[in-house]
């Protein structure tokens, strides 16, 4: 009973860690926007976590540059599992504009497992939630699986 | 201490909240939102001008020989790498790039982001046909250069002209020839050019064609305004 | 003299001061040959000196049953010469409640102590002379409590003065031992020299060195010369206790001091000048009863408590931090002592006995930081806990005691001064005594703050590298250590019975002076007060205790049924696993400790022009402090010649 | 005989382990805090969260790994949440529920006001367990939040025990119990002159002592990564929640023993139930509200506030209620 009860709840609170690898902040001003009372993501649950230690998922913004890299994937493997990692925006899914620079790192899967990725550059608030429902489905299902 | 938001605060108490409700009520994009890519192939002709322009690289293409020598070509569209800046829809000659209103772009499976299309240019055969080309084109809707929407239109005007002029051939491979006795150097069809193949000097009155780079789009003789551009 | 007389109890408080004299006298004729034993490079002399402390501390112990449980006064003549022709002339001891009370928190603190400087003393040399010294101090505090005679006190101030300076500079090769010692050497003789000054004066008005006597004389005739003595006393007794203004003397001399002499300067010597004020006022002169007298009393008890707890918050140093609180809490003694309620009276004891355990226990926990690393620089330490478990323990409950967590002892005493101060005030109708209430409670959270910095700076936190070799101290201090935990919390949780046993008859015999009069053979008018101890206050520690443990178990069930304590720690061989290292918004390998001096800085910008100010008025030239002793005297001088 | 003693003892089991301990507690606990978020959303114009929200949050935290960093001592940073957690949960046994006293009797108003220090140092001890720079940051502000509160805290508690004391006849009157009875009687104490400004003050204390806006630097998660808390994950963090929400409890809870006894019918049942809408009153006025309309302020600001403001408040209630009005 109490695994069912934890899974729901897992699905029904995911907290929010958002890293911001070299992004330009377009889409972290998306991710502040889906916090808003606007889109007020509040309502499915979902805060921000100031500390990885407290996340459940973990939103990575930019391109992942060489400077963030080490930081960015210290940063992950301290959140504790079940973790879902989602990436938003096209720099950490491949780069984007600013692919091939000696200075860029991504994609971001080449280092760890992303489970979701939002594309947009930046996403409409809309997508973002879209992609962290996704993100809680995948955290339920890690979460059954233990 | 001054508390600037307490009437506010306890008239937002009582009244509706300004929350979309997304997830359970639907919400449309904005009009002329910049959403996911709908790629038409069967109109793409293969200039690969989108992916010159492109800023992010998400376009690529792949090119296969199938069995009849001819290029199965397959261009996708990364969406992950996608700026979204519509930039490949405004360059494409052809209308094959559109940029819809749906943003629901979320990746989970490996290919999820991937938008691509395919289609078949067929080999130029050495000893070309005349215009008896079109006549293939409702045959197969994976067609490059003589295309439905194409060949009429580029037929009209050279049978117009044909009594005029009778001199000027076309080539047969689909890529331009000139007529010097329209042609008055205007240079427009240098600067439409999406391969950056012709050269056009006022002056000298030269019109020259770097056959390396052309990739018989038709840019040129569409945009000829003396017709003065066959293919 | 056949054994059954020697045995008599009345003897014992004449056997528990020579003693350790003896004992000193024995370590000093044995030669200052260290041993071979690296351990213990004092040898058998340090075993000399545990048994002196322990015999002292059993005769003392036995004398609890007759004094304080049935309320009897010993009154020793040495050499049988007694009273002639109605004065005193022989030597006496008089031990009534009150001084078995300070001589027995006197004997625990210097037993304890010395259980552990046989391991802490280790890295120094001239040991042996060490415990020469020691034994002095602590006869010589020890005589000045059971002494019945004022000049004898006179001379016991003068001996732990000099032992405790020569202490105070034991470990000359440390940064400003000399200089804290010459500092305490100026100011504590200008001290003993307005002690001496007070009872030539008495004499020359009496006739007579008797406690009781002076006792009997005193009340009634008071002239100027008087008032005079009586502010000479009180201010020698000051610079004993160190309360306000000394208190910048006893920071200097705990820093350089070792941490087993501090205990004793803490522990013990401010109890001698709490025990010279309370005999001075409460017995001597009896003036207590003037709202003068008690106001100046509570009013520098407070001054002391505060202004001395927030120069701890601005220190430093692990041990100059301590000896400021060892004064706030002095404060906190005279306060409650100073509202001459028998209340207020049991709770400034209460506390005072308190002070003595956990303060010990504070300073022998910075002795063993300091005997491990090499520094008590809070800047400096960090992350001791995982290398020093048992010692952050130990600390822990001092620091609790201290800073007045329940159920620890701290607690209960703070608790009764609160309920003595509003009671006083009330019963007074005087709003001043209410705010005494407000600065003890506040006080008492900075204390807390203070402790909190402390264990953060020192215990806790991330450790620097050079401390990786670190390694739990000996058993003999831990054990030191351990006792005084133990006792700060039985008294913390047997609140009734330690009031019962030792505080009340203390405060008994504080408000039955006629008794201490009448016991040493002189007659006396003085009627027995009837004393009671009602506490409008409610706190049962042993039941609250059992409801949190029965809350404990039972949050600790869930919890392991809960896989509470399955946690992923890092395995010995999985060294770079970024996973468990701490967050530094993602840096790697950052050493960043957040402690020291300047951790409250919220609490401290607020008061920045208070510290300036303190800061500026702590010169720390031995000048200033003389000028502030003649200062406070000549403000004492026309107070009482004012007030009395 | 035994089995009177056994009764009893079953009695106090349920006492401490139902109502008003632990099942109470944590239900009421986090329902004050699901209702606080629903209003702080509903006040800024959202939606909000589900009320049950603080459930799923704790149950989910309930399941998630716990990492012990290799800084951290192992044994303070685990057991620290416990032991606030129940000293937190004995507290509210102390608090008198309307005419109800569990064990009130075994304590007064200064040991409440000391207990309430355990919980906070059992944080900060777990905080600075941690290792972490930012619970050092975090543990400085707490501290300096606690010695910011305890002033006004320490005045508003001695000016009730002086005009309980004052009615009553003895002069002051620490004890819970005492003054429970006494509104029981008399009416609740917010109808004398001299409580009303003590009651403000003790208002403005709520958000500081529980660390909610706008004096939540301690655990300001945007500047310091949630402070004390910043390397605690999974069940001592929920731990660690779950006695936020307890100390919500007790806060208001004592605010309403205080100044709004005297309230109720005398059946347990029906004045568990209106002491506990107090409750979600003071909640929604003192923390949800001051909540919605202010941001957060830096320490020293804190500090002075508390020392200035809301002191001052406490001292005139003080100084009317010595003066017997």
């Amino acid at each position: 009973m109490f695994k069912k009860l934890i899974a729901e709840s897992t699905a029904k609170s995911p907290w929010l860690f958002h890293i911001n690898s070299g992004s330009c902040n377009g889409c972290d001003i998306e991710l502040v926007a889906v916090l808003t009372p606007r889109y007020d993501v509040e309502r499915l649950g979902f805060k921000l976590a100031g500390s990885p230690r407290q996340a459940d998922i973990v939103v990575v913004t930019g391109p992942v540059t060489r400077q963030s890299l080490d930081r960015v994937l210290s940063a992950i493997s301290q959140v504790p599992e079940p973790r879902c990692i989602v990436t938003m925006g096209s720099c950490p899914q491949s780069g984007n504009v600013f692919k091939g620079s000696y200075s860029v790192c991504a994609p971001l899967s080449k280092y760890v497992h992303v489970d979701v990725d939002i594309a947009g550059c930046a996403p409409k608030p809309e997508a973002i939630m879209d992609g962290l429902v996704k993100a809680t489905e995948i955290l339920k299902q890690k979460r059954g699986q233990k | 201490m001054d508390f600037p938001f307490v009437r506010e605060a306890v008239t937002k108490l009582f009244s509706k909240p300004s929350c979309a409700m997304y997830p359970f009520q639907p919400s449309e994009a904005a009009p002329n939102y910049r959403g996911r890519i709908v790629f038409h192939p069967e109109t793409c002709i293969n200039c690969n001008m989108c992916e010159r322009v492109c800023a992010g690289g998400a376009i690529t293409h792949t090119s296969v020989k199938n069995e009849d020598g001819d290029d199965v070509i397959t261009r996708s569209f990364d969406l992950g790498s996608c700026t979204f800046c519509s930039t490949c829809a405004d360059f494409c000659t052809r209308h094959s790039i559109e940029l819809t209103q749906d943003y629901h772009m979320i990746g989970i499976e490996e290919g999820d982001l991937i938008v691509s299309g395919t289609f078949v240019k067929k080999a130029v055969k050495k000893p070309a046909p005349k215009p008896a080309a079109p006549a293939a084109a409702p045959a197969a809707a994976e067609k490059k250069a003589d295309t439905p929407a194409v060949a009429p239109k580029a037929d009209a005007p050279a049978a117009e002209a044909a009594p005029a002029a009778p001199a000027i051939e076309p080539r047969g491979d689909g890529k331009p020839t000139q007529d010097p006795s329209k042609c008055i150097y205007c240079t427009i069809c240098a600067r439409k050019c999406p391969g950056e193949a012709l050269t056009v000097d006022r002056k000298e009155k030269i019109w020259k064609l770097d056959e390396d780079k052309c990739v018989a789009c038709g840019t040129c003789a569409d945009v000829c305004p003396k017709n003065a551009i066959v293919i | 003299m056949n054994l059954a007389n020697m045995t008599d109890y009345h003897h014992f408080p004449i056997y528990s001061v020579m003693v350790l004299f003896l004992g000193a006298f024995i370590i000093a004729a044995c030669g200052s040959k260290p041993s071979k034993d690296p351990k213990n490079p004092a040898g058998f002399r340090a075993w000399i000196a545990l048994c002196a402390t322990a015999l002292s501390l059993f005769f003392l112990g036995s004398l609890v049953k007759p004094v304080m449980l049935e309320g009897e006064i010993i009154s020793y003549w040495m050499g049988s010469r007694a009273i002639a022709g109605g004065y005193a002339i022989g030597i006496a001891m008089e031990v009534d409640a009150l001084s078995l009370f300070f001589a027995l928190l006197i004997a625990t603190a210097v037993f304890v102590s010395a259980i552990y400087s046989i391991r802490y003393m280790v890295h120094d040399e001239c040991v042996p002379q060490y415990y020469v010294l020691y034994c002095m101090l602590a006869g010589g505090v020890l005589g000045l409590v059971l002494s019945g005679d004022i000049f004898n006190m006179f001379i016991m101030v003068e001996i732990l003065t000099f032992a405790a300076v020569a202490l105070t500079s034991f470990r000359t090769k440390v940064y400003g031992a000399l200089e804290a010692a010459f500092k305490y050497l100026v100011v504590g003789c200008m001290g003993s020299t307005a002690i001496l000054t007070g009872v030539i004066m008495l004499y020359a008005q009496y006739h007579t060195l008797n406690l009781a006597q002076l006792a009997n004389l005193i009340p009634g005739t008071m002239n100027n010369a008087t008032k005079l003595a009586f502010a000479f006393l009180y201010i020698g007794f000051s610079t004993k206790a160190f309360i306000v203004p000394f208190h910048p003397l006893a920071a200097d001399a705990h820093g350089a001091a070792p941490a087993s002499i501090s205990v004793l300067i803490s522990g013990v010597l401010t109890k001698s000048g709490i025990y010279g004020i309370i005999r001075l006022t409460y017995f001597l002169f009896q003036t207590m009863n003037l709202g003068s007298m008690q106001f100046m009393l509570v009013f520098i008890g407070s001054i002391s408590m505060f202004v001395c707890v927030t120069m701890a918050l601005a220190q430093h140093d692990f041990k100059r931090l301590l000896a400021y609180h060892s004064i706030s809490q002095i404060g906190y003694v005279l306060a409650a002592v100073g509202l001459s309620t028998s209340l207020g009276i049991s709770a400034g004891l209460y506390h005072a006995m308190n002070h003595t355990l956990f303060k010990g226990l504070l300073f022998l926990a910075a002795g063993a930081v300091l005997h491990e690393t090499g520094t008590t620089d809070l800047g400096k330490l960090g992350g001791l806990s995982k290398k020093m478990p048992h010692t952050t323990v130990l600390f822990l409950i001092g620091a609790f005691s201290i800073s007045g967590v329940p159920p620890f002892n701290g607690f209960a005493s703070k608790w009764m001064i609160y309920q003595a101060t509003y009671q006083k005030a009330v019963e007074s109708n005087n709003i001043g005594f209410l705010l005494v209430t407000v600065i003890a409670l506040v006080t008492s959270t900075l204390t807390l703050a203070s402790f909190v910095k402390v264990s953060q700076s020192v215990f806790f936190g991330q450790m620097p590298k050079e401390y990786e070799n670190v390694k739990e101290v000996p058993f003999g201090m831990r054990l030191a250590m351990g006792i005084l935990a133990c006792l700060c919390i039985v008294t913390g949780l047997f609140p009734k019975t330690v009031t019962g046993v030792l505080t009340e008859p203390a405060a008994r015999a504080v408000a039955n002076v006629g008794e201490y009069i009448t016991a040493m053979g002189f007659k006396s008018n003085l009627p027995a007060p009837n004393v009671t101890f009602a506490q409008v206050g409610v706190w049962e520690p042993i039941n609250w205790l059992l409801i949190l443990c029965i809350a404990l178990l039972a949050l600790t069930i869930v919890a392991v049924a809960g896989k509470y304590d399955r946690v992923s720690e890092r395995t010995e061989d999985d060294t770079v696993d970024t996973k468990y290292q701490l967050f530094y918004g993602g840096e790697k390998n950052v050493y960043s400790q957040v402690g020291g001096g300047d951790l409250f800085w919220g609490f401290k910008h607020n008061w920045r022009h208070y510290f300036d100010f303190m800061h500026n008025l702590h010169s720390g030239i031995v000048n200033d402090y003389a000028l502030w002793a003649v200062v406070a005297l000549a403000l004492a001088i026309v107070y009482m010649m004012i007030v009395l | 005989m035994t089995a009177n003693i056994f009764l009893n003892g079953l009695q106090y089991l349920g006492y401490i382990l139902i109502f008003p301990g632990f099942l109470f507690c944590f239900l009421c606990g986090m329902l004050l805090v699901g209702i606080d978020r629903k209003l702080v959303a509903r006040m800024q114009k959202r939606v909000g969260p589900p009320i049950l929200q603080p459930f799923y949050d704790f149950f989910k935290l309930c399941g998630k790994e716990t990492i012990v960093p290799a800084a951290a001592e192992r044994t303070t940073f685990l057991v620290a949440p416990i032991v606030g957690l129940a000293a937190l949960v004995v507290i509210q046994l102390f608090i008198p529920i309307h005419g109800f006293t569990a064990f009130s009797g075994m304590a007064d108003i200064i040991v409440i006001l000391y207990l309430l220090l355990i919980p906070a140092l059992a944080a900060i001890l777990g905080a600075a367990a941690s290792g972490s720079p930012y619970a050092g940051i975090g543990l400085s502000r707490e501290m300096v939040t606690i010695i910011a509160c305890e002033l006004p805290l320490v005045l508003v508690l001695l000016a009730v025990a002086k005009t309980v004391g004052n009615a009553l006849g003895t002069g002051l009157c620490f004890s819970m119990s005492e003054i429970a009875e006494y509104q029981l009687q008399n009416g609740s104490l917010i109808t004398k002159l001299s409580m009303i400004p003590a009651a403000i003050a003790f208002a403005m204390v709520i958000p500081g002592e529980t660390g909610s806006h706008p004096f939540d630097t301690a655990e300001a998660e945007t500047e310091i990564c949630e402070g004390m808390h910043a390397e605690y994950s999974g069940a001592p963090l929920a731990v660690f929640k779950l006695s936020h929400a307890v100390k919500v409890l007790t806060l208001t809870s004592l605010f309403v023993a205080l100044f709004f006894g005297g309230i109720g019918t005398g059946i347990i049942a029906f004045d568990g139930v209106i002491v506990f809408a107090l409750c979600v009153v003071a909640t929604a006025l003192f923390i949800s509200f001051v909540h919605a309309v202010t941001a957060r302020l830096k320490i020293e600001q804190v500090f002075k506030y508390y020392w200035t403001v809301v002191s001052g408040l406490a001292l005139v209630s003080l100084v009317l209620a010595w003066y017997g009005m």
